[in-house]
């Protein structure tokens, strides 16, 4: 199931928006999803823009996940839009394509549209029950009227309001480059070290990976894909001898309990483990 | 007659007296106040839960009172470690509990001796999934009968 | 009824650009949303289970590479102005110009957070040297930090799609500091959302009162005139409307330097904020509780002169005589307060167990107030039966339970901790751009009757910040609380695709009294 | 912004009648000078009427042996025996107290000859003539109920319902915290003989005596002991150990007790402390505690009931109850925050979005407010003026109320996850 598109690039390509990286283009998503990576769409959805329930792209990453793809060397960063930018003669040549093709575009549509009209008309015609050979007739004639008459305007045009930028897409040998590109990020934080660790470890046992903010915790962890499962932890990471306030560990395992959920005390051992300690509620009030 | 009588004229205070008070205090963990909390924990466990064999040792690595104690007869051991609500613990103390080899209870001690346990366990425990309204009210009696026993 | 549309056909090509006739077909496409089923608990690697994870996936898959795909002549074309950070429209503005949107100049201009929500929305194509930008492009292009960060876009995104009105915060709109510590009336707003409504009809500006009502000179404002709709009193959960309570409270409350502590009253925060800048300004160098003064209010009528002050509380090189004040007796109001008789009667219970402090001798004689309480203790301590080691120390109890008092009395007199409020002691706070309102946010069902002119007083103010970031502490709580009067500050906190909103508001517990 | 009060939520059923505010008397006559103990740094009382009192009037502490209401007894079964109310216990119960007693005896320095002579002697039956005769010992401690039932007419099958019901409280309704006594619902068993219940109230002795059912299992002969048959195997005996209930107060609850309302000691090695002692006492053991004794006395001044203990439910320090726990639902859950004179957290326990996340969920899921109260300490407050309880009215309380916002139309659309 992981590996489920083998044809796709062994690297997902990176931007920066406000130095936060995300995933624009589809083939991107779904490899990353085919590692077992989740991330968290923050863009409107095209099909009904105006809701929160489910969201578009671009698919933004955890810090861990980007991590995890550097480390794996599965990423590159993308050239940013200023750098992308035609300058020049290259912007009028540019422009005359944009406007051909759209030219292009609206003798096409009004190709598709106009046997759109007709075959609608046809079936109006054939549906309804008068003489067939004098219908046929009337049909033909109806048919040469509408040929003449239609108009499409340009204002019935269907244009695309692209998602990801058109262009640039990286290969092999440039990945070098681009990865110069990359943003320099403080892994200073002992915890960003612990939640790294855990994060790897958690995924190398197969489970799925999303932010527990909420939950008051660092991750949900999920047996399987989360569009499929309810999570069944709430992952805490702590450096083993960080002193934590029994009233912080009280209050998290009750909201476990609430959400019917594990929470899990994780820290990283020094020998390079990670230790996991089950939290519950016992019941026993 | 009783121990009660026993005692000096301003009617001794039994918990000085207990064997399990007195034992706790010959394992010399010095924390008074967590000292306390296991006494209180391991009355909780014997006079109103009734559990059996229960025993207190030292634990040397967190120098604390912990107690050991079955559910019921012939149920496992279980390590349970009372602490004042108000205190801090890292998770290494908490590994230390759990490397005795037995599921642990961690019980948090309110000042006013209220008792709030918590079930540890090394490694991942999978929640119990989510039961219908029905079968909730089944588990509900169970634990019912079970505690009238 | 074209479900799919034509991104999944099997020619995948890496620009994801459709071709015409995938445009065309796109015309037709569904906008449901397909309901998500019920999650299992457990993966089994049961045939079943992973059929149902390709559906979803499949399904998650053709709503995500889905593109926009709008009629010409239903978008709006804009270009982008990277020097002023603006996008400028070229074609005539949709609705959305009655809650966005600036003009100036004689044009009609969208901020970059808006422009990109809009074209998120596939209301807006926004042109850059001629070509059309992606929303890839308006992301990088439009999201900053000198601007509208990706945080607070997320923010400005999530509420926009709710239908709120979002729009940058603008602290010359807030009444001053200054104007807030006269108290200028701002019950206009008080009064009620529905009476704003009904006012807002009307082509005049309503009064916003101590609002600075300043007009950007630059800025005139198109106002799209809509038929009014009822509007529903707001279901808010910012309500500042009490409840109806069943806590009877002391709404006698005698000597309470805060008057009555009525908090559920909404009006009276206003009167204690003014007693309350009152005297916080007037924080003193000097310890009242060692200086004795003259009681020239007293009935019982002092001489007409004062002996003269203290010399060591006086600066060097001043003498004061003795001084008449017999003049000033006759200005101040000597009356008899007027209690009701219930008062009056509790006035004389107290009397009749204490009888008057200020005929004892001994009281007489201290010269402040340290010398009285200590008189007291002394007296106290004296009382035969008290425990000694409680009475007969530095430190006593605050009562005394052989002088059994109502416990309305007892809780007063021992309330010795003085309860504050948000807006105390904020002047002497050095402002700090740690925490920064980032927008003002008004209902969803305001949208009909909103101008932007005059947006009339927010349903809150927003602060962005991230789950990884710190919590406001008091001093951020205050600070902001002075900067928003009435209006609540929500703090958005964003947990990369999560947004939770908080507030922390201002409270004081009622008095709860039982015989 | 004034957060809006929301009104506390009266319980369904209310099984007592409400006592008093404070356990100070509004006549002169009855005195309120109440005694306790600090062992092990925890503060207990341990005269029966004492625990009544303060229990009963204010809710303050908690019994050591019981969820709240200090009502724990050596048995969930009481029986009528020629006249007197007796707790049943099992044999082999008994033997565990016979054993715990000699351990006890041999602690004291008594060799083996003389524990068993003792115990032998203990765990004879008696008659209930002599029981009669020692007449009601109050002071045992076991009968709390008897106060707390004087209203009730039938005493006995009340007691029946209120302990079985202690006992089995399982409440796993969101509410835990506490339980008042469910009293008539807890149904089956209980209210057996209680139609047979003569006029004249049987006397319950003091905790010296138990009814020792030799049989092992107490339930199967519940209604052959009332019988008197010959399958009668119910001993009257001593209670060789009489494990009484006591009653612990957090530090903040005895030390309003003493200060604030003049009605208790507090001992220490048999001597009374005053209050700077106690103050020094109670800092030195819990570094915050002027803080949470500030924000405790501020509550407590407003007429509210705050309990620490139920606080530890919920990860918070305080549940503020109107009235009283058995009368309505707490309101609120309490963090004590200290700041300083420019209102800069010194943090006692620094919060995270995570942290504040959780504690607000947790609280919204019992339907309570999550309230910060923030202890204000001026900046010129001296070490030396920390020293003594004067300190607290240079202090001040700012409580704010932290809530979620969810707006409507969210709420609608948000998918379980």
């Amino acid at each position: 199931m992981m590996e489920e598109e083998n044809s796709t690039p062994d690297a997902v390509g990176l931007s920066w928006c406000d130095s936060s990286p995300l995933l624009w283009r589809i083939e991107d998503l779904k490899w990353f999803r085919s590692q077992g990576l989740v991330g968290a769409l923050l863009g409107s959805l095209p099909r009904t823009p105006r809701q929160n329930g489910r969201m578009g792209r671009p698919l933004l990453l955890l810090p861990e996940e980007e991590r995890l793809l550097t480390e794996r060397c599965a990423a590159a960063a993308l050239p940013a839009a200023k750098h992308c930018a035609v300058e020049g003669a290259d912007v009028h040549q540019c422009v005359k394509q944009y406007e051909a093709e759209q030219q292009q575009s609206y003798e096409e549509q009004r190709v598709l549209a106009l046997e759109d009209r007709k075959s609608a008309l046809l079936r109006a015609m054939t549906s309804s029950h008068t003489d067939p050979q004098t219908s046929d007739e009337a049909l033909q004639r109806r048919l040469e009227a509408l040929d003449c008459s239609f108009t499409f305007p340009l204002s019935a045009l269907a244009v695309q309001l692209s998602t990801a930028r058109v262009g640039l897409t990286y290969c092999h040998e440039d990945r070098a480059f681009l990865q110069a590109n990359w943003p320099i990020r403080k892994q200073d934080n002992p915890r960003c070290e612990v939640r790294y660790q855990v994060f790897s470890d958690l995924r190398g046992r197969g489970f799925y990976l999303t932010s527990a903010g909420k939950f008051g915790g660092d991750f949900l962890v999920y047996p399987g894909d989360p569009l499929r499962f309810h999570a069944h932890f709430i992952a805490v990471c702590l450096s083993l001898d960080e002193s934590v306030c029994l009233l912080d560990v009280l209050a998290v395992a009750r909201l476990g309990s609430n959400v019917k959920k594990t929470v899990l005390l994780c820290s990283a051992a020094t020998d390079g483990n990670v230790l996991y300690t089950s939290l519950q509620w016992s019941g026993m009030v | 007659m009783s121990l009660t009588s026993h005692g000096a004229e301003t009617s001794a205070n039994w918990i000085l007296l207990h064997p399990a008070y007195l034992e706790m205090k010959s394992l010399d963990v010095g924390d008074s106040a967590q000292l306390h909390a296991a006494f209180l924990a391991y009355m909780d466990l014997t006079e109103v839960r009734r559990w059996k064999e229960v025993s207190c040792v030292k634990s040397p690595e967190l120098q604390l009172v912990l107690l050991e104690g079955k559910e019921k007869e012939g149920a496992h051991t279980q390590t349970v470690l009372a602490l004042p609500v108000h205190k801090s613990l890292s998770h290494r103390s908490i590994r230390h509990m759990l490397d005795r080899g037995f599921p642990a209870l961690l019980c948090a001690v309110g000042s006013d001796s209220t008792l709030v346990y918590q079930r540890m366990t090394d490694g991942l425990v999978t929640p119990d999934p989510p039961v219908g309204p029905f079968q909730d009210v089944g588990r509900r009696q169970h634990r019912k009968r079970r505690q009238q026993r | 009824m074209a479900e799919r549309n034509s991104t999944d056909s099997a020619e995948s090509r890496y620009s994801e650009i459709l071709s015409p006739s995938e445009l065309f077909a796109a015309r037709s496409r569904c906008h449901k949303i397909p309901v998500r089923g019920q999650k299992d608990f457990f993966p089994n690697d049961s045939d079943e289970q992973r059929q149902r994870l390709e559906q979803s996936l499949s399904e998650h898959w053709s709503l995500t590479s889905e593109e926009r795909v709008e009629r010409l002549g239903n978008l709006v074309k804009a270009t982008w102005i990277p020097s002023d950070q603006v996008v400028e429209l070229q074609s005539p503005a949709g609705k959305f110009w009655q809650t966005m949107g600036f003009s100036a100049n004689g044009k009609q201009y969208l901020l970059p957070e808006e422009a990109l929500y809009l074209m998120e929305c596939g209301n807006l194509q926004v042109f850059y040297k001629d070509l059309p930008l992606s929303i890839q492009d308006g992301y990088e292009r439009f999201l900053s930090s000198n601007t509208v960060s990706l945080l607070q876009y997320q923010v400005f995104g999530h509420l926009k799609r709710l239908g709120y009105v979002v729009h940058r915060f603008d602290p010359s709109s807030q009444p001053s500091t200054y104007a807030r510590q006269l108290n200028l009336p701002q019950s206009q707003d008080k009064a009620g959302r529905p009476l704003k409504r009904k006012r807002s009809v009307s082509p005049t500006p309503m009064p916003t009162s101590s609002r600075t009502e300043k007009q950007d000179s630059t800025t005139e404002m198109m106002e799209v005139d809509k038929d009014e709709k009822d509007g529903k009193p707001p279901g808010s959960h910012l309500t500042t409307s009490p409840e109806t309570l069943e806590v009877q409270c002391s709404a006698t409350s005698t000597a309470d330097e805060d008057g009555g502590r009525t908090w559920w009253a909404g009006d009276v925060l206003e009167c204690k904020e003014s007693n309350h800048s009152t005297t916080s300004t007037s924080s003193s160098r000097w310890d009242f509780s060692s200086i004795p003064f003259p009681d020239l209010g007293s009935r019982e009528s002092l001489s007409d002169s004062l002996t003269s002050p203290d010399p060591s509380l006086l600066p060097g090189g001043l003498a004061v005589g003795v001084c008449d004040v017999a003049t000033w007796r006759q200005k101040i109001n000597l009356r008899k307060v007027a209690m009701s008789s219930k008062e009056q009667g509790r006035e004389d219970d107290r009397r009749r167990r204490r009888g008057d402090v200020n005929k004892d001798r001994e009281v007489q004689q201290c010269r402040n107030w340290t010398e009285y309480q200590e008189l007291m203790a002394r007296r106290q301590s004296r009382c035969d039966g008290r425990p000694a080691h409680l009475w007969n120390r530095e430190v006593t109890p605050l009562h005394d339970p052989r002088q059994p008092l109502p416990t309305r009395e007892l809780l007063e007199k021992i309330s010795v901790i003085k309860s504050t409020n948000l807006l105390e002691g904020v002047s002497r706070l050095k402002e700090s751009d740690e925490w920064g309102i980032c927008f003002s946010v008004y209902q969803p069902d305001s949208v009909a009757e909103f101008k932007k002119s005059n947006p009339g007083k927010p349903y809150s103010h927003m602060c962005v910040c991230s789950f990884d970031g710190p919590v406001p502490d008091l001093r951020a709580i205050k600070l902001l609380a002075s900067q928003t009067g009435d209006v609540p500050v929500v703090f958005a906190v964003v947990d990369y695709g999560d947004i939770s909103f908080y507030t922390f508001k201002d409270f004081q517990l009622p008095l709860d009294v039982y015989p | 912004m004034l957060a809006e009060f929301r009104a506390p939520r009266r319980r369904n059923r209310v099984h007592e009648e409400y006592e008093a505010p404070l356990p100070v008397t509004q006549s002169p006559e009855e005195r309120s000078d109440f005694r306790a103990e600090l062992i092990n740094q925890h503060v207990l009382v341990r005269n029966p009427d004492h625990i009544q009192r303060i229990y009963n009037q204010g809710y303050f502490g908690k019994g050591i042996l019981s969820r709240a209401r200090p009502d724990h007894s050596i048995s969930d079964q009481w029986e009528q025996h020629k006249g007197l109310c007796l707790p049943v216990v099992s044999q082999s119960r008994y033997e565990e107290r016979l054993k715990w007693a000699g351990a006890a005896l041999s602690a004291q320095g008594l060799d083996d000859e003389a524990v068993s002579q003792i115990l032998t002697k203990l765990s004879q039956p008696v008659e209930a003539e002599d029981v009669r005769r020692e007449g009601p010992r109050p002071e045992g401690g076991v009968c709390p109920h008897t106060k707390r039932l004087r209203s009730e007419v039938k005493p006995k099958a009340k007691r029946f319902c209120r302990l079985e019901s202690q006992d089995l409280n399982l409440s796993s309704d969101q509410d835990s915290d506490y339980d008042p006594d469910p009293g008539s619902n807890s149904g089956s068993g209980s209210g057996s003989d209680s139609d047979s219940d003569p006029d004249p109230e049987p006397v319950v002795p003091g905790p010296g005596f138990v009814l020792v059912d030799c049989d092992g299992d107490v339930r199967s002969t519940d209604s052959e002991s009332r019988s008197g048959s010959g399958l009668q195997v119910r001993e009257l005996r001593h209670n060789p150990v009489s494990v009484s209930e006591y009653l612990q107060l957090s530090v903040e609850e005895a030390f309003f007790l003493v200060y604030s309302l003049g009605c208790l000691s507090v001992h220490l090695h048999q001597e009374p402390l005053s209050i700077i002692q106690l103050w020094r006492t109670f800092q030195s053991q819990c570094p915050h505690f002027i803080s949470s004794y500030a924000a405790y006395h501020h509550f407590r001044s407003k007429g509210w009931v705050p309990k620490g203990g139920g606080g530890a439910k919920y990860g918070v320090d305080f549940m503020l109850y109107r009235k009283g726990p058995p009368f309505y639902h707490a309101s609120y859950s309490v963090v004590v925050e200290r700041v300083d004179d420019a209102f800069r957290d010194t943090a006692l326990r620094p919060f995270s979005w995570r942290s504040l996340a959780a504690l607000n969920r947790i609280t919204a899921n019992v339907s309570k407010e999550l309230m910060l109260c923030y202890i204000i300490y001026p900046s010129d407050l001296s070490e030396v003026e920390l020293e003594s309880p004067d300190c607290l009215s240079r202090l001040k309380v700012q409580e704010v109320m932290v809530s979620r916002w969810v707006s409507s139309r969210e709420r609608a659309e948000q998918d379980d996850i």
